[in-house]
């Protein structure tokens, strides 16, 4: 069950660039929160903005009570957001959505994550080894500064592949090139995937191509966050539109449409 | 004593004048995990047709100063799949149930109207008629004085259920459709729905929703809302439902004092899924202080300001 | 080379198409502590009328969210006293000089226009249509083709000036009128002005301003006057002046972009006096990374974004 | 002339209750600079609030080059401005309006301040002083928490006398009444005030029934600050309208209608 939880700041630093990570005291959201969902954020004050915002659960500590997400500052909320003094309340919705699906009898797994889509993998991959899954992950980035927490994914890795389009770390170009080219010799039980929009549809592309099945969690801009407004539907494969912030955020690789939008 | 709340629209009795705007709600079961839904005066449903409804392409909403476009394009499950998904749970709660709806042409309002006729569990219909009108070439019903009574007396016809019209915002105008409104049998009338608006993308150079335009809700129109309600009030006698922008319950006594029996809460429940509760318990608390005891002490009780 | 930013509305020549709206930039002399008139495309006079006038009880403002509630009531000095004493000053300045007039008759504006008609200094009129015809009952002039017609073309006699109409907003209709005022001879169009509203002080159950009523301006309205003006301009082929809660060089593109030539700044001024300097800066470089050398490659160049 | 000036906030702190003082460094502002002249503040930031907020010069240092303000939390402005931190950037319109006028040859003249009114009598106090004159001062709040900066009226103040409505500090009643008893044996060369419009009002009674001529500072809603608007109008004692930003804030007490509005 999601709920509406006011709870303590508890940080709120710059990780590097324009990423951020904010860690609040939410008991309710942690302890019903799974890896994929999302919770919905008041980033502001008053009417500054008027809506809340949607972000990916990035680690959640459940005998703590606390919930961490890391977030790229983009425009008024995220801007305000990083505002918030430790000691402050954030007002949160959630969990909220669908999340990832970890079937039994998986073994191996891929995470494919782009830029900030990369929050829920880590939260993902926490779970999946608790559970005794092997976790391969690939991150790509713009540039360097944008592969973040890179030692806390070391711990949870069996493999980290690393990709930035300009060269700075790893493989230079985009990290679904790397998935690509470790496709030919390998094959996991599933991909899951975060990022952005062309990333998953080309990741959808290749695994229809490769016979694996898997998952993306995708993004939409949300007014109410629970199925009510309609506002966040995005159109999938069979051209149907289902709503992100109900029927998703993460939907199977199969429904989400392989060809970008034509003009 | 806690004082009344209780407001009457014509033969529907609510027992709080504050509800859900239509189509930000859902049907009601989307916000259970934030509020109690007896709490409200009433649930009104998002508008429905008589048959389902994809909606429009997205993006379908860009948030804007105080306020928030959409083009929803009134996506919904149709009629058939309301009453048999949708209703049941609404008529569990003990809240009164106003289901919305729009048609392309008058038949279908009528249509609509008749089926709900036999349900029970429907306390009012509330016809959508600020929504394009095919036969007449895409203008919206509630735009002209003819049309709006058209559709108003032919679903008058059809249903013995108490029947709120939603007109448009209109300027001017708006006091001649709520006038013919009125003459063509409707209990009530709620005012406002969005304004039509455009947000550009300015990189792309193109709309940012994807159906062109939309409609503004939200804070921003409200000083907007207020005169339009305000200007009915002045022009019909039937009871108003008021709407556009309301936040707290501050914003909600403006509506009242300008005239609204009642009032609907829509794009701040998104930021805000207990802003009705909370606006309710403002209310109270304000007739409260003044040692009111009955809500109709406030509603309509504007004194003059000047030259207006 | 610096992108050209110089449009024209008709036979009247600006080198930047960013100006300000009148009523919010006075007689010009207000602000020149703040900026240098004559980076500005022109400056708008408040409107003047034949005689002198107070304009409305106080209070005259109200702030709503993201949005400002004015009732001035056209407070202007008149005619005679405007010629007198504040045209000297702009003449003064290498700007163009655009002067609003209002008249309660028909007659009156066509005194009005006549007068400016003979007088060294002044750019252009413009008819500010969005005040009420007090021989029609108080209707607005601007919310009838007819009337509007009316009065453009007998201003459009009076003088040989470059005439500048400015409508009210209107849903539906507007279409209606611009195109009349487009066949009664103007030479462009301003869109838009304030939208009706009010404000209520729920403690003393009054309206806030002193005049009851009031229009609302401001980044509340921006959605709603860019859907106007992209409406106007699929209706009329006059060059258009778009505006309503422009308040940095985005907002201003969105206007361009569907289909105005020029913009108009108002309320964003009082918060950042140089606002419409940054904003003719911003265009310039939104221009420059996109390799344009020309203002006119972003006029109207909206593409499609779907079904609307 | 009146600029347009950012500078830097070198101390935002609570006073008491409700009550705030700032202190910014404006050095074109403060040069410029005279007692019962106002500057417009941009509060927040983006859009909230869209309009800026008049507020009275209580303190100005020509040679730091700061200037200082004191106000009361009453809305969107003012509760933004308390949430400025020190180090930031105060974005200021000013000098505006017409201040007090010191007229040669004045020996003695009365200070009356109500409520958070009294910040621009400080500023007009020092300056007398610094012209020889000797100032007394009637100072009236709702309680004793709104006598602010008492220590500081003690040094400018020949006489100093404190009214309290809650009888909590000096006098109980309004501060007019203290005006009221002292007039009857005393009279000052002019009489300076700001304070809620009531207080002028009935001052402007008080001043004309006994032959003392004197200056009222008064309120009103502004947008632009500079007299482009006409919004900040107010109607004096013959019936005309005034601007508040251009023609005032300060008026002569004989212009002041005596009478409050009708219902
Ligand atoms: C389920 C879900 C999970 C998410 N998880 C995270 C996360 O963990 N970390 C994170 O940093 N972000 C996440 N996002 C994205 C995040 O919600 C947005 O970046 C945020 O809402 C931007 O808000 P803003 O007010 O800062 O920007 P805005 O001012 O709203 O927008 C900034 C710019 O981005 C554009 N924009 C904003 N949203 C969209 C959109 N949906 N499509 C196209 N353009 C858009 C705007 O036009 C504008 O130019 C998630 C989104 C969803 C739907
Ligand atoms: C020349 C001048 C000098 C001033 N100097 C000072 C000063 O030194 N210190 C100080 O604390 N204040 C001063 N003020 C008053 C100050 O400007 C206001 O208190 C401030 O603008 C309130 O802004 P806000 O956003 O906090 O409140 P808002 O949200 O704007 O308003 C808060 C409440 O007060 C009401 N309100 C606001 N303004 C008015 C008004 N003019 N008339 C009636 N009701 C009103 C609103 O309706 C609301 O209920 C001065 C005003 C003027 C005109
Ligand atoms: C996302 C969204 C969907 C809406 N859908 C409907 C609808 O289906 N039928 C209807 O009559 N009004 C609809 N409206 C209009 C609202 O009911 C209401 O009239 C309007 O939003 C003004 O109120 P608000 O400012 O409180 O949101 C919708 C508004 C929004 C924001
Ligand atoms: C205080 C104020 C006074 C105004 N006076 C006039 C006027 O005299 N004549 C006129 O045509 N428009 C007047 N307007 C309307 C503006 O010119 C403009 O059309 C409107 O404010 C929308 O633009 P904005 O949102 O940028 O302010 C006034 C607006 C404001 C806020
Ligand atoms: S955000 Fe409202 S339905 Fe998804
Ligand atoms: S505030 Fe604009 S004229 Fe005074």
């Amino acid at each position: 069950m999601a709920t509406l939880e006011k709870g303590e700041i508890i940080a709120n630093r710059c990780l590097a660039g324009p990423y951020w990570e904010i860690a609040v005291r939410l008991p309710q959201v942690a302890v019903a929160a799974r890896p994929g969902q999302f919770v919905h954020v008041r980033c502001g004050a008053g009417l500054w903005p008027l809506l809340r915002r949607p972000f990916s659960l990035f680690a959640v500590d459940r005998e703590a009570g606390e919930i961490r997400l890391v977030y790229q500052v983009k425009g008024t909320g995220t801007l305000a957001l990083t505002k918030k003094q430790p000691g402050e309340e954030l007002d949160v919705m959630g969990p909220l959505g669908l999340g990832f699906p970890l079937e039994p009898g998986l073994r191996k797994i891929w995470l494919v994550g782009g830029g900030v889509g990369m929050a829920p993998l880590y939260f993902l991959a926490r779970e999946a080894a608790a559970s005794g899954l092997t976790c391969d992950v690939f991150l790509g980035a713009v540039t360097a500064a944008g592969l973040l927490h890179q030692e806390l994914w070391r711990g949870v890795a069996a493999r980290l592949e690393l990709a930035t389009e300009d060269g700075t770390a790893g493989h230079k170009g985009v990290v679904t090139d790397l998935v690509e080219t470790v496709l030919r010799g390998n094959r996991p039980a599933a991909i899951y995937a975060c990022g952005p929009l062309g990333m998953s549809r080309r990741l959808a592309v290749m695994a229809a191509a490769a016979g694996v099945t898997g998952y993306a969690s995708l993004e939409s801009r949300m007014a109410c966050g629970v199925g009510a407004c309609q506002g966040c539907a995005v159109r999938l494969k069979d051209g149907s539109y289902r709503l992100v912030c109900r029927d998703g955020p993460v939907f199977r690789l199969e429904e989400v449409e392989g060809e970008p939008d034509g003009p | 004593m806690a004082p009344d709340l209780s407001v009457s629209l014509g033969p529907l009795r609510l027992k709080s004048p504050v509800m859900c705007a239509s189509g930000t709600f859902g049907f009601g079961e989307e916000y259970t995990d934030y509020l109690d839904l007896s709490q409200l005066g009433a649930v009104v449903t998002k508008t429905i047709t008589l048959q389902p409804r994809e909606g429009n392409p997205p993006p379908r909403l860009a948030e804007t100063p105080a306020g928030l476009v959409n083009s929803i394009g009134l996506a919904n499950p149709g009629l058939e799949v309301f009453l048999r998904e949708k209703l049941p749970f609404l008529r569990r709660r003990r809240v009164p149930v106003v289901v919305s709806i729009a048609g392309n042409t008058v038949e279908e309002y009528a249509e609509l109207a008749r089926a709900l006729e036999g349900t029970a569990g429907i306390a009012a219909v509330e016809a959508n008629i600020s929504c394009p009108n095919v036969k007449e070439g895409g203008r919206l019903f509630g735009s002209r004085p003819a049309t709006a009574a058209d559709v108003t007396r032919v679903i008058r016809r059809s249903t013995s259920l108490p029947l709120l019209v939603k007109l448009p915002p209109l300027f001017p105008g708006l006091m001649e459709v709520a006038g013919a409104v009125e003459e063509a049998g409707a209990d009530a009338l709620a005012v406002t729905n969005t304004l039509p608006a455009m947000v550009i993308d300015v990189q792309a150079r193109r709309p940012v929703l994807g159906a062109g335009t939309g409609g503004l809700s939200g804070p921003a129109i409200r000083p907007v809302a207020v005169y339009l309600v305000w200007q009915v009030a002045t022009a019909v006698r039937l009871p108003l439902i008021g709407m556009g922008g309301i936040a707290t319950a501050s914003d909600a006594l403006e509506f009242l004092i300008a005239g609204a029996s009642a009032v609907a809460v829509g794009t701040a429940t998104f930021g805000n899924p207990r802003a009705m509760v909370e606006i309710s318990t403002g209310i109270a608390a304000y007739l409260e202080e003044r040692g009111m005891s009955n809500l109709r002490e406030i509603i309509g009780s504007l004194r003059p300001g000047g030259c207006s």
